[in-house]
């Protein structure tokens, strides 16, 4: 590899967020597992990854400063606001630090980005009920944490789906925040005081806790997407056994950290990368279930690693 | 009495300076002026929030809402005064009238200020979210010059730090109504039987509060360029510790402005200092608590010390 | 009991707004659903009246006294219960036991912070919440572990059509109820609360007092997180967030004096209600979360207030 | 009184004030006018201190009428007050707490003319304070903060006070420093000011009133020139039939054995009365507390106390102040009848009811909150709760302050047949009087036991002999 030799002596550090979550640990496995094989490979000289305590974009802001500070030669950023970090970031390139953002991604033009199209996966989700479900009805919505860019973003693409598909209506609106116990408690609460749901549409994380609320409830299981990870789709499968259950699960794969990794190390060894990648998001169907099932570790989220020759291939795309 | 029981601002002054060799040593590029600011320009807002609690502090409240108050500051800053500067300035000019009253309401009705202000962090919270359901706007471009200035000698951050505790330390600590102010803490009833109207000290100290936790906000988005709704949610807990580590006391109005600055700078540097000790990400959450507690164990230690001989 | 005396006690104005949410709600749907709603609220307000009662305790200690680690005691005690029973059958007892031990673990580390290093109570337990949340992560990676299916089961069953939980719930209420009422332990609490070094001079071991209310926060907390992850089929790392306020607001929408000396078991109760209903309520009517937010807060000052003037004219 | 018409301060007419049926102050007519100086008496809870709070415009009246001369306000007609309970800021200096008090000091430099002012009035009430102006309040002890309490109440403050109202400011002061404050008063009244003067301690009424106002259950029972009275006299107006001396005498049966020796010096025997005597402040309050503290555990429960406290300083040390009067008593006793760590609730009130009586604490049930009661039947409940137990050793740390003469003497009387029955009493007081009456007593000079008096040693000027002996040796 021509470019091996230009990048061993540069240290990349991923700077993350949150940890809460399973999806974020995946993430940041992913990214320990890649980095730890790309310095023993002598590909880079680090490969260090950072936590906030709280999600919070200033406590992200303080960090990326820390990193520049440390001398870090690209930043790998997956950022709690697409705005807020902004300063940060400016910073960090007339730093000449190469900054690449994936996930939450930031709006700094000088600042690469590895955008998933979340409204496109709000909408898919609402194609996808249609198809199933032509005569249409009323539609749960659980949406994730508020005030945050990922959240508006899927759901725009939601309303934007059901204003397409008019057979469909949003009776019912609540906030999961991404996490099965909070779901639960809030599509418990409002339940009651809706009539019959045959769809629900979600944002990932959320779909376990909002089955078990209706099953609490008493209700017939509307059709749920889901989102990934191990609980919804082993819950997912269970139900296909005992019932013919059919869905449709997605997400963005937490190990898109590891392509960004490779990207940031494309761009430090000179390779010319367009800003703005695109990263397909992460489709389970009734017919890759089990496969999915079968590689997704016990309690956490289905995944797919990204190697070098990925990366290569995205920005060829890009192109 | 002891030396340190009367100088109570040595104490915080020592742990950031022994905080700050470490960083200088683990770090030397910190020590430069490039490095100064990286290090603490982020903690002006902070600095900021911290004199905005200890307003509340001093008069025996406390302020759980305050995150949530600077957040919605700092939409409204990204927003209205971004683009109608003069309707954004009188909202904001509400907004510190608002926590005036809110002082006047709690001692008028003689209110738990703890829960009224977990209520109204529900409130600040909602109305963010009304003005900025995603994060955006854009900071005006005069704060983002003001807060990305380069003065002689010392960076922005120091000097604004240095401004920040000189202006409040004549504000409460020198000036008659800024004494009258902690006597309201140390006790209300006495400030009350010497003529004085409660209520209004009341909303004048939350007023300085709403005062400065709006600066904090602007200042947030100065150096943000943006905004969002849960943008300084973690303020309201670090606000609080950074006035306890400054040497201030929960009750009895003991509270020192130039301690929470230096509180406030402290709790920057702290965890800065631990993401250049490179933990594993396991446990840099942990690591961030462990130093709060040693920092406030060597305040302890000292304190013990100084009470020995 | 006369009615305006019944609005004297502080704990009254906490069940009448969740009366109120929980009838506004059903409103919209004329009354279809209220046993739904009503199952719903006793199984959601179990978990924070559990927290709550524990949160009491401490508050009642005086002011300054408060346990932010919470939401990490439960997540660390579930994580850590979870972990062992690996959902195998037959493990319950084994993960309560486990659940309950992080409990006093945390109890004891959060006192011993406050007692020899003399910190704050808040600093203390915000900075060793930080390092349970670590020990979380680092035991399980945020991995999401199934509860054994009798644990699971148990903790979403239902019992002479109340749920599980709530039961809990419930003789928890009690036996915290009877301890302050009628135990030498309550009355010494109380008096701690109401001036400590009172207390001390009048003979009560105020530091035992004290260590042991922090001991009980925490174990109650550990014992939420085990029903939580059990009733929510895993326990995950940010599952006890939403707790550290929500402990805080039911102890006070519940009547209990921040000042200390002073608690109320049955508001806690009412308050939990009310907190599940009051979102149920505005989701229902499909408030956004703005909306949501800015009524919450208003609700909640507008009880406190009317608690809190009630009792000065009583 | 048509003889200074001119110069009335505050007139009060029919003045009354009622807290629900309680009527603490039931028509009060009178008038304060320049040089009067009035000493005000009468038992715990006579209406002494709610006359001063109507007075001040701390509360308002019932009905009745309060006009000031001078004035819309008790401020504005330079009226001023010194209160029973202190209530200076402890987190400001002494000079700050001036400021609070001065509105008008303002601008920069306030601060300098405001330590000039306070210094010049302690330096001219209490020569040889040894306050400094930036001392923290809170770093003083409790005499000097009375003291500067008093200090603030004299100093002129823009204006210059006309009328100052003390209430039991001597409460905290031992003799030489209430003498120089009493010197200060009748100087005051000589220029011009007048005094409104309260206090149990009769030989300081008699010695600087000019009129003694006698107040009973929240009326005006008698009011006369001084010189009218006698000390008896003056007591039987009061209400209580009190022997004319404060000794009780009773020959001391033998001497138990010694249960208590410290690394101090401090000693007691078994049925032993141990008074702690000397200056205030020199240590005594904290010898007391460290012994008390060391005998009893903050961790370790126990079913009868080795020793229990009496708190001279209420609000701090003694009162739980949510409780009824019963639970506040019944403290001391809960573990003690207790079953199964359950509270026995009939123990409880049988004793409640018991001490009630037995102590005369003035309330109609002892379901009342404490802080319904006047601040010496608070103390009284404070005995009680000392008593009511069984523990061998008793601590009193002041305990009467502010006590009025006819209940303390019932309180000696309990104290002695307590001590007859074999307990020991531990008795810091800053009245001499008291002490004298002990069976041993232990002067503190500079946190040191300076004498050890037995028998005929202990008199006033033995204790003021060991007290100063420093600075007569020097
Ligand atoms: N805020 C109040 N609420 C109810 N009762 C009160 C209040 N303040 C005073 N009292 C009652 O009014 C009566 C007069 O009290 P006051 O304090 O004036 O007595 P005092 O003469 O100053 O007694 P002492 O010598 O013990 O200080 C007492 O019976 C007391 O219990
Ligand atoms: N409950 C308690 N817990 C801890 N320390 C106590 C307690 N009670 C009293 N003390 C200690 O005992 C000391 C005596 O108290 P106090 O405040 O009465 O001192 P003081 O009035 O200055 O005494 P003195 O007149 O003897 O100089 C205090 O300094 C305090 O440290
Ligand atoms: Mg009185
Ligand atoms: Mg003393």
């Amino acid at each position: 590899n021509s470019h091996m030799a230009e990048t061993s002596d540069k240290r990349i550090a991923l700077s993350n967020n949150y940890a809460g979550n399973s999806w974020r640990q995946a993430m940041l496995q992913t990214f320990k597992e890649t980095g730890e094989e790309a310095v023993s490979d002598g590909m880079v000289a680090a490969a260090d990854a950072y936590t906030t305590s709280e999600n919070q974009a200033t406590e992200q802001a303080a960090q990326i400063q820390n990193m520049i500070l440390q001398g870090y030669d690209a930043i790998v950023l997956n950022a709690a606001s697409p705005t807020a970090l902004n300063g940060a970031v400016k910073e960090a390139c007339d730093a000449g630090v190469t900054v690449v953002s994936f996930d939450g991604i930031v709006t700094e033009p000088c600042a690469w980005r590895i955008a998933v199209d979340f409204a496109a996966m709000g909408k898919e989700q609402v194609d996808y009920l249609a198809t199933r479900l032509p005569e249409g009805g009323n539609l749960l919505e659980i949406r994730g944490l508020a005030g945050v860019f990922v959240d508006d973003e899927i759901s725009k693409g939601i309303h934007e789906g059901v204003a397409e598909n008019d057979q469909f209506e949003i009776v019912g609106s609540v906030h999961g925040d991404w996490a099965q116990d909070v779901a639960q408690k809030a599509v418990a609460g409002i339940l009651p005081s809706l009539p019959q749901v045959v769809g629900v549409v979600t944002q990932g994380g959320d779909g376990y806790g909002t089955a078990q609320a209706f099953k609490a409830a008493g209700r017939d299981t509307p059709l749920i997407v889901l989102g990934n990870r191990q609980d919804e789709l082993q819950w997912w499968a269970d139900q296909r056994d005992a019932s013919d259950y059919e869905t449709l699960s997605l997400s963005i794969a937490p190990g898109v950290a590891s392509l960004a990794f490779w990207v940031a190390q494309q761009i430090l060894a000179g390779e010319d990368v367009p800003k703005d990648l695109t990263v397909p998001f992460l489709k389970i169907t009734q017919d890759s279930l089990d496969d999915a099932l079968a590689s997704t570790p016990e309690g956490s989220v289905a995944n797919v690693s990204y190697a070098l020759d990925d990366a290569k291939q995205v920005i060829a795309d890009a192109k | 009495m002891n030396f340190l029981a009367r100088h109570r601002i040595i104490l915080p002054v020592v742990s950031l300076a022994v905080l700050l060799a470490a960083t200088f040593y683990m770090q030397p590029r910190t020590m430069s002026y490039f490095g100064l600011n990286l290090l603490f320009n982020l903690a002006v807002p902070i600095a900021l929030a911290t004199v905005a609690q200890m307003m509340i502090i001093m008069v025996n409240d406390i302020d759980l809402s305050l995150g949530a108050f600077v957040s919605l500051a700092a939409c409204v800053t990204a927003t209205f005064v971004n683009d109608t500067p003069v309707l954004g300035l009188l909202i904001l000019l509400a907004l510190v009238l608002s926590y005036a009253a809110l002082g006047a309401l709690i001692h008028a009705l003689e209110l738990p200020a703890i829960v009224v202000t977990l209520g109204m962090s529900f409130v600040w919270g909602g109305l963010a979210l009304f003005i900025l359901p995603s994060p955006g706007g854009q900071s005006p471009e005069w704060l983002r010059a003001l807060m990305t200035v380069k003065p002689p000698f010392a960076p922005m951050a120091v000097v604004a730090a240095v401004i920040i505790s000189v202006v409040t330390h004549l504000l409460i600590v020198r000036s008659g109504i800024g004494t009258v102010l902690r006597g309201v803490g140390g006790n209300a009833r006495s400030v009350a039987r010497a003529g004085w109207s409660v209520i209004w000290l009341k909303a004048l100290a939350y007023g300085l509060a709403g005062l400065f936790g709006v600066l904090a906000g602007m200042a947030l988005v100065g150096l943000a360029t943006s905004a969002d709704a849960n943008i300084a949610l973690r303020y309201t807990l670090l606000s609080i510790a950074g006035v306890i580590l400054g040497g201030g006391e929960f009750t009895g109005g003991k509270v020192s402005p130039t301690g929470a600055v230096i509180g406030a700078l402290t709790l920057t540097l702290a965890a800065s200092f631990l993401s250049f000790m490179r933990l594993s990400p396991d446990w840099q959450i942990g690591a961030q608590g462990a130093i709060l507690i040693l920092v406030l164990t060597a305040r302890l230690i000292f304190s013990r010390k100084g009470a020995a001989t | 009991m006369t009615p305006l005396n019944l609005l004297a006690k502080p704990w009254i104005w906490s069940w009448l707004a969740a009366s109120a949410a929980f009838g506004l709600t059903l409103g919209l749907t004329s009354g279809r659903g209220a046993g739904e709603l009503a199952y719903a609220a006793l199984s959601f307000g179990a978990f924070a009246a559990i927290v709550g009662l524990g949160q009491m305790l401490v508050i009642t200690l005086g002011p300054g006294n408060v346990d932010l680690s919470i939401p990490a005691t439960m997540t660390l005690a579930a994580t850590l219960a979870l972990k062992a029973m690996s959902s195998n059958p037959g493990t319950a007892f084994l993960g309560l036991g486990i659940a309950l031990g992080v409990g006093v673990a945390a109890g004891l580390a959060n006192y011993a912070l406050i007692f020899l290093l003399r910190l704050p109570p808040i600093i203390a337990t915000l900075a060793a919440s930080l390092v349970y949340q670590s020990f979380a992560i680092w035991s399980n990676r945020g991995l999401r572990i199934k509860p054994p299916a009798g644990l699971a089961d148990f903790a979403t069953g239902r019992f002479l059509g109340l749920p599980n939980v709530a039961w809990v719930g419930l003789a928890l209420a009690i036996v915290v109820w009877v301890v302050l009422e009628r135990t030498v332990w309550g009355r010494m609490l109380l008096a701690t609360g109401q001036n400590l070094r009172v207390a001390r001079l009048a003979g009560v071991p105020v530091e035992l007092v004290r260590a042991t209310t922090y001991v009980l926060v925490a174990v109650f907390a550990s014992l939420a997180g085990y029903l939580l992850a059990s009733f929510s089929g895993g326990a995950a790392l940010n599952m006890g967030a939403e707790y550290l306020l929500m402990s805080i607001a039911v102890v006070v929408i519940g009547g209990t004096s921040i000042a200390g000396g002073n608690s109320n078991v049955p508001g806690v109760w009412g308050a939990a209600l009310f907190m599940f209903l009051v979102v149920s309520m505005l989701n229902s009517y499909g408030a956004g979360a703005g909306v949501r937010n800015v009524l919450t807060g208003t609700i909640i000052i507008a009880i406190v207030i009317a608690a809190s003037t009630r009792r000065v004219r009583a | 009184m048509s003889d200074h018409e001119n110069a009335l301060i505050v007139t009060l007419d029919q003045a009354a004030k009622h807290f629900g049926r309680l009527r603490a102050l039931d028509g009060v007519s009178l008038s304060v006018a320049a040089g009067d100086c009035i000493g005000l008496v009468g038992h715990n809870g006579a209406g002494k201190s709610t006359l001063v709070n109507l007075i001040n415009g701390g509360l308002a009246p019932s009905s009745g009428t309060i006009v000031f001369s001078g004035g819309d306000t008790a401020h504005v007609a330079g009226v001023r007050s010194v209160f029973q309970e202190l209530s200076l800021c402890p987190n400001l200096t002494v000079a700050e707490n001036l400021k609070i008090s001065h509105s008008a000091l303002k601008g920069p430099g306030w601060r300098r003319s405001a330590r000039a002012e306070i210094r010049a009035s302690l330096d001219e009430i209490f020569p040889d304070h040894g306050i400094s102006a930036d001392a923290q309040v809170d770093m003083l002890s409790i005499a000097q903060r009375q003291m500067v309490e008093i200090a603030i109440g004299f100093a002129p403050r823009g204006t210059q006070a006309r009328l100052v109202i003390l209430d039991e400011p001597t409460s905290s002061l031992d003799e030489g420093i209430a003498g120089q404050l009493l010197a200060h008063i009748r100087r005051f009244c000589a220029s011009g000011g007048a005094v409104v003067f309260i206090s149990h301690m009769l030989g300081e009424i008699f010695k600087v009133a000019s009129r003694i106002i006698v107040l009973k259950d929240g009326r005006i029972v008698d009011e006369r020139a001084s010189g009218a009275f006698t000390r008896q006299g003056l007591v039987d107006v009061m209400g209580h039939v009190a022997p004319e001396s404060a000794q009780v005498a009773g020959a001391r049966s033998d001497p138990g054995s010694e249960i208590l020796r410290t690394a101090q010096g401090l000693a007691a025997r078994k049925g032993e009365i141990v008074g702690l005597s000397g200056l205030a402040g020199h240590g005594q309050a904290e010898a007391l507390a460290h012994l008390y503290l060391s005998r009893s555990s903050a961790w370790r429960p126990r079913k009868s106390p080795e020793v229990v406290f009496v708190a001279g300083d209420r609000p701090r040390d003694g009162v739980l102040p949510l409780w009824s009067i019963l639970c506040n008593i019944s403290i001391s006793v809960l573990q003690q009848t207790a079953r199964r760590g359950l509270v026995n609730r009939q123990a409880e009130t049988a004793i409640a009811a018991e001490w009630k009586s037995r102590i005369g604490v003035r309330t109609d049930d002892v379901r009342n909150p404490i802080l319904s009661l006047s601040g010496g039947n608070q103390q009284k409940v404070l005995f009680a709760r000392a008593l009511a137990s069984q523990a061998p050793l008793v601590i009193m740390d002041d305990p009467m302050r502010g006590v009025d003469v006819g209940t303390k003497q019932d309180v000696y009387a309990m104290i002695r047949a307590e001590a007859a029955n074999g307990r020991t009493f531990l008795w810091y007081s800053t009245e001499t009087e008291e002490v004298c009456q002990c069976d041993r007593v232990f002067v503190f000079r500079n946190h040191e036991i300076s004498a050890e008096l037995t028998g005929v040693d202990i008199s006033e000027e033995k204790i003021l002999e060991a007290s100063f002996a420093m600075q007569e040796a020097s």
